[in-house]
């Protein structure tokens, strides 16, 4: 069990010291802790045994608000940008999550797709307040008031995401470990107890749903200012499955899992531009396959089991 | 995490070195370039003839000892990936120190994306399509530049054109994507429109997505409004779909089709006879300046053996990128006095160049944007192959606002009068 | 004195089939009452609608003098009756001892998202309740994997950790070989008896009920056909013919 | 008025055929199987570049025209044999049983494969054979010009929902697949063959997919990203009807182009959130669809 943690505190370290070796590793990487903490948010719902097939609406709605705030209102600090967009989605998934963790399975995911193609729809039809299709505009935000040239920002927003990484995976940890975190899995294995311990299912999930939203806002806001402008096309249904994938991909039992999923999916997708890009979809739809097939606890439970843990108890099966 | 600490003096350092080299630069063993361009979906059938461009150009400059002896070789990158795909391309290809010089990109969506990160990375970058005018409102750019011209101009030629040859139009429809280009082009339209003939109607505005498939409703639409004139700058794929679905409901035969990208399409579907076209900007292969300035024959021909096909105007615009690029180079050598040119030495020779390309004069302003000719006809059957016919050629630098008006503002200045002192159909042939 | 649990008219039908016709019953403070009756005869249903987990379209129940009629489960489970399923209902992938830990950090209020499930205090207390059932050997074992009768025995425990005032069982030696029912029953009656829980019990079994009911109800298509000391009430001949078959 | 009613009337009835085409295999495969099938849209974007292709290749070949029209259902059942069984056979099948969110990803991986399968064999450029729409001609309604293959297509939707009932009401093989939706355990104590209706039933979602796919060719261009597209469209009407119901499908798809052609005619600016925002209000009064139920649990 001691082996763990040294791992994890090692691959940080590798991850922090990757962009030394190969400095355009560093923009990719942004851009895949990004869109692990999203996967993280919906590893979340998967142990509720909820598959959302929308979630990239929140990562939307994060990078939107960046965006936003940015732009039309003026206030371009990261360290202000990130907790505006971390609250707008939190606030986006209470509200979306108040009406839909009401349902379960098939229908969840259903809803939750419907939902996220209205936001799509939206975003890309209300060309005066979201630039339509076009997207919008981010420009390189400054730091606790400092102004940074681009590559001095992106390097320390690249040191942040780590940093955020680390304390965000920590307190999800400890929310998973939690009466309400167990809570979470105990509606997917038994919702009838659950309800019976005085429990309500619908509480319990709707804390998850807004915290998934919010670790998907977190994730929209950086890569909105990694990638210095925002689409609708982050909201698509695809992007959404994508999220599911990456979690599913590096396990979803533990924090590390959707973060493993994602730098390996952006990782390989960086050495397949160039060889292979015309198969890329398929490449990822095998790789899908197989680790549903043969390896049920994702890339992570490789970890792990290198790592000689074996106690899975309380984990959520898919 | 301590790393950040020590991190920021390493890379700062590192950021004073690339300075101090910049100075002087050794030539590379190949000028790599970054081109690009849609290669797959509906969008292709406008950003392949681009990219076919491309590739017979580089054949051409590489055939006379490439850029000041340096062969060039492009890497294309798929626009058809979405905008955050094309974003970390170029993210990834301008932080690769092997390239040297972006030629980004077809659409105006992709161009206002990168504009800002060009000049964030450093890198010179020539814009060889997107023609949005917002481009550079209120932006000033010291890497990104367009030698194409903007919406304004163009979109002006063609509603000059149109009431020009159509004195009589009183109910004009507009069906454009649903994008900036497409919204900013139904902006200028009515704004011409307003200003040199009041009393014409919009009777249709439509902007269906881009990439649609199947435009019937739109057309039953249409249909109804009974227009006399339908503007539509769709392209590619979609604007091959509108004609197909929309020729054998009898759109054409009640209404006159504007198609601003007619003439990329004029091989590929049946355009019908009488609808005006034009080039967005002078990159018609066979205009009388490009048979006189000489270079376009060759390149048709180049383009023809390679591609059985004539090059439209996607091919010219991203050949005359090519040669815009040449050119910058040549007269940042010069400029400075050096083997091979820095990024910033380049950047900074192409402030206000001017150049012969294939098809005409092309001088940047001071806002980056490129002054060029504006080329409307009509389409008209000659020895079985669609061609441009009764065409005008309107001056690049009476179709483009002074610089800091707000265009749409100047536009709904301009009068009557203006419209009267523009060449008329057929002045150009 | 009021009763503790008080029904009064309930009734219900589903597809045309009263569940519930009219079911009058009260419960005293300390009482363990058994119901017994034919199957289909509506005493699971009896259980549904005083834990809201069926809505009567007549009736009410109360608790403590005060209605719960058609509350949600967790309101009502919250106000103090638990329950134990005929089928066990166990977070089958969580261990027995988190399954009660569970139970109570809910009793507790689940809005606890930073301290962890397992914590000494809990894990104390919950080992001490399994002990009283005699599950403590198993409490590390995963809930789904146990036997059914250690799940039964599990499902209790759980119920019983949200120290509810009145517990309804639901045929707790079902599925339970005949050698094994009296242990059972002993175990629960000292676990019970140990913490002051009144009890409502669903039975096949009449020697269970003759030995450990003070009182017994019997049910017949969806209402009460008998009631009283279980010695008096088996000599009813109606109740022998209905309930015993004979 | 009437003048102008007619068109939004025939209009809104060519664009539900489409639609209804899109949706009606997704929700049949789904009232059988009890699968979300994420790769639908692919399967109905292979049937057009099949159509599409072997109508290209007609005309280039030289045959008589009319051979398009057979080769547009010949195509679809092209695609249903090839694809059906082997895709139930093989990934579903390994599916039964386990959670939805297994399913949704492993129909999600498919789509991921079968989108570039595509790219590869079919390339990436749009295409488009339009043989068979110039072959009908014209009509004239209202004052606009129809395309007769648009008004046949009307005819055929509704011959395939009558078609649909009739198998499922008269055929036995329909009348056991009901027995599947009714309930699946008692059927299959019953002896009837479950996992051969499951196949039928797949196979038989994924013709009607094909056959949309193929149906929309004449009219339409076909280019990599219709199958993504089409998924959407296809998910958002089944949920309206409620998934499970191919009357609710039919019905659903009539509400959705209505919506749709009133947006293009009245306020083209919502033209493309007009469905989903019909969905997001049918939904939010009845979350399962107009025709749909939520499964309570016993205990």
């Amino acid at each position: 069990m001691r082996a763990l943690p040294l791992i994890l505190a090692a691959g940080l370290a590798l991850l922090a010291l990757a962009p030394l070796a190969a400095p355009y590793l560093q923009f990719v990487l942004t851009v895949a802790v990004a869109k692990g903490f999203a996967a993280l948010g919906v590893a979340l719902l998967l142990r509720a045994g909820l598959i959302s097939l929308g979630h990239a609406m929140f990562f939307a709605v994060g990078a939107y608000a960046a965006a936003f705030l940015a732009q039309a209102v003026g206030i371009n600090d990261f360290l202000l940008l990130l907790p505006f967009a971390v609250a707008v989605s939190a606030l986006a998934g209470l509200l979306v999550g108040a009406f839909l963790v009401r349902y379960r399975a098939i229908f969840f995911a259903m809803l939750n797709l419907a939902v996220s193609m209205v936001a799509y729809a939206l975003a890309s039809k209300l060309y005066s307040i979201t630039g339509g299709t076009d997207g919008l505009r981010i420009d390189v935000p400054t730091l606790m008031g400092m102004s940074l040239e681009k590559a001095q920002f992106d390097q320390a927003l690249y040191y942040i995401s780590l940093v955020l990484l680390a304390v965000v995976g920590w307190l999800v940890h400890r929310y998973l470990k939690s009466p309400l975190g167990q809570a979470l899995a105990a509606v997917h294995t038994n919702e009838v107890r659950l309800e019976y311990l005085g429990v309500s299912a619908w509480s319990t999930l709707l804390a998850a749903y807004t915290i998934s939203a919010a670790l998907a806002g977190i994730g929209g806001a950086i890569a909105a200012v990694a990638i210095g402008h925002v689409l609708p096309e982050y909201a698509f249904w695809t992007e959404s499955g994508h999220l599911v994938l990456t979690a599913v991909l590096g396990g979803i039992a533990g924090i590390a899992g959707p973060f493993v999923g994602s730098i390996f999916l952006e990782l390989i997708h960086t050495v397949a531009v160039g060889y292979a890009a015309e198969a890329w979809n398929l490449i990822v739809g095998v790789a899908l396959l197989a680790v549903i097939f043969f390896l049920p606890r994702g890339l992570f439970g490789l970890i792990e089991s290198a790592a000689g843990v074996k106690d899975h108890r309380g984990e959520t099966e898919l | 995490m301590r790393k950040t600490s020590f991190m920021r003096p390493i890379a700062a350092a590192a950021a004073l070195l690339a300075a101090g080299a910049a100075a002087a630069e050794d030539k590379p063993e190949s000028l790599n370039l970054g081109v690009f361009t849609f290669m797959s979906g509906g969008p292709a059938a406008y950003g392949m003839p681009g990219r076919q461009g491309a590739e017979v150009m580089i054949d051409m400059i590489n055939a006379e000892g490439g850029v000041a002896g340096v062969p060039v070789s492009a890497t294309y990158v798929d626009e058809a990936q979405g905008a955050e795909g094309v974003i970390s391309e170029y993210r990834r290809l301008s932080e690769d120190p092997a390239y040297g010089f972006m030629i980004a990109a077809l659409s105006s969506g992709n161009c206002l994306a990168l504009a800002p990160i060009a000049d964030q990375l450093n890198m010179p970058t020539i814009g060889w399509n997107c023609d949005t005018h917002q481009l550079y409102l209120g932006n000033d750019y010291q890497f990104f530049y367009r030698p194409n011209g903007n919406t304004i101009a163009e979109f002006m030629a063609y509603a000059l054109y149109f009431l020009d040859k159509n004195p009589d139009v009183s109910r004009v429809a507009i069906i454009n994507p649903d994008y900036s280009f497409g919204h900013d082009a139904a902006e200028i339209v009515k704004a011409t429109l307003k200003a040199v003939k009041p009393e014409v109607e919009i009777v249709a505005e439509l902007f269906p997505k881009l990439g649609s498939s199947t435009f019937q409703t739109e057309i039953s639409r249409l249909s109804a409004a009974r227009p006399d004139v339908i503007f539509s700058n769709m392209w590619g794929g979609d604007l091959e779909n509108f004609i197909r679905q929309a020729a054998p409901r009898g759109l054409f035969r009640t209404s006159v089709g504007v198609f601003a990208l007619g003439e990329s399409a004029l091989q590929s579907v049946d355009v019908p006879e009488g609808s005006i076209v034009g080039v967005l900007g002078d990159g018609y292969w066979m205009s009388p300046d490009a048979q006189e300035i000489g270079l376009a024959a060759p390149f048709a021909e180049a383009y023809r053996a390679k591609f059985d096909a004539d090059p439209v105007f996607p091919s010219v615009k991203m050949a005359n990128a090519f040669l815009v690029m040449k050119a910058a180079y040549e007269k940042a050598i010069a400029d400075n006095n050096v083997e091979w040119p820095s990024k910033e030495q380049l950047a900074a020779a192409m402030e206000g160049m001017s150049t012969t390309t294939m098809t005409g004069e092309m001088t940047f302003r001071e806002d980056n944007d490129g002054v060029v000719d504006q080329l409307v006809g009509t389409v008209a059957k000659v020895d079985g192959k669609l061609v441009m016919t009764d065409m005008a050629r309107y001056d690049g630098e009476t179709m483009l606002p002074p610089l800091g008006e707000d265009p749409i503002a100047w536009i709904g200045s301009l009068t009557p009068e203006f419209l009267a002192a523009m060449p008329k159909p057929g002045s150009y042939e | 004195m009021t009763a503790l649990l008080k029904a009064e008219n309930l009734e219900v039908a589903f597809g045309g089939v009263k569940a519930a016709d009219g079911v009058n019953l009260s419960i005293d403070e300390g009482e363990f009452v058994a119901i017994i009756g034919p199957n289909g005869s509506g005493k699971t249903t009896f259980l549904n609608l005083c834990t809201g987990y069926v809505r009567p379209v007549s009736g009410e129940v109360w608790l403590d003098g005060k209605p719960i009629t058609a509350m949600a489960p967790r309101r009502i489970a919250r106000k103090g009756i638990a329950r134990a399923f005929q089928i066990p209902q166990l977070f089958t992938e969580h261990t027995v001892i988190e399954n009660v830990m569970l139970a109570l950090a809910a009793h507790r209020g689940i809005w606890q998202a930073f301290a962890p499930l397992d914590r000494p205090d809990y894990r104390a207390e919950a080992m001490a309740l399994l002990d009283l059932l005699k599950l403590a050997d198993h409490a590390n074992a995963m809930a789904g994997a146990l036997p059914e009768g250690l799940r039964k025995l599990a499902d209790v425990t759980v119920a019983m950790a949200l120290k509810p005032r009145l517990l309804l069982l639901d045929e707790p030696t079902s599925g339970v070989s005949a050698l094994e029912r009296f242990p059972l029953m002993d175990t629960l009656m000292t676990a019970m008896r140990a913490q002051g829980v009144t009890a409502l019990f669903v039975e096949h079994d009449m020697e269970i009920v003759e030995t450990y009911a003070d009182r017994v109800v019997v049910w017949d298509s969806g209402s009460v056909m008998a009631e009283g000391k279980p010695s008096e009430v088996m000599k009813d001949p109606r109740v022998l013919k209905s309930v015993v078959g004979a | 008025m009437l003048q102008t009613l007619i068109p939004l009337f025939v209009d809104a009835l060519a664009n539900a055929a489409l639609i209804f085409f899109v949706a009606v295999g997704l929700t049949l495969v789904f009232s059988v199987l009890r699968i979300l099938n994420v790769a639908h849209g692919s399967l109905y974007s292979i049937g057009a570049y099949v159509a599409a292709s072997v109508g290209l290749w007609i005309v280039a070949a030289g045959l008589p025209a009319w051979l398009t029209f057979p080769a547009l259902v010949l195509s679809a059942a092209f695609t249903a044999l090839l694809f059906g069984p082997v895709i139930e056979r093989t990934l579903i099948r390994w599916t039964y049983g386990k959670s939805e969110a297994v399913q949704v990803l492993v129909t999600f991986g498919l789509f991921l494969i079968l989108e570039d399968l595509q790219r590869m064999v079919f390339g990436v450029q749009s295409i488009y054979a339009d043989t068979p729409m110039a072959l009908l001609g014209i009509s004239e309604i209202g004052g606009i010009v129809y395309l007769n293959y648009q008004l046949a297509l009307i005819g055929l939707a509704v011959a395939v929902l009558i078609g649909l009932r009739l198998f499922i009401r008269r055929s036995r093989t329909g009348k056991l697949l009901a027995a599947v939706v009714a309930d699946r355990e008692v059927s299959q104590a019953m002896g009837i063959d479950t996992n051969k209706m499951f196949m039928i039933a797949f196979t038989l979602g994924v013709l009607l997919a094909a056959l949309g796919g193929a149906m929309a060719t004449p009219t339409t261009g076909v280019a990599p990203g219709l199958g993504a597209d089409t998924m959407v469209l296809a998910f958002a009407v089944a949920a309206i009807g409620g998934l499970g119901q191919v009357e609710g499908a039919a019905v659903a798809s009539v509400i959705v182009a209505v919506a749709k052609v009133l947006a293009i005619y009245y306020a083209p600016a919502l033209d493309a959130v007009a469905p989903y925002l019909v969905m997001l209000a049918v939904l939010l009064v009845r979350p399962y669809g107009l025709f749909g139920a939520g499964a309570t649990r016993r205990i």
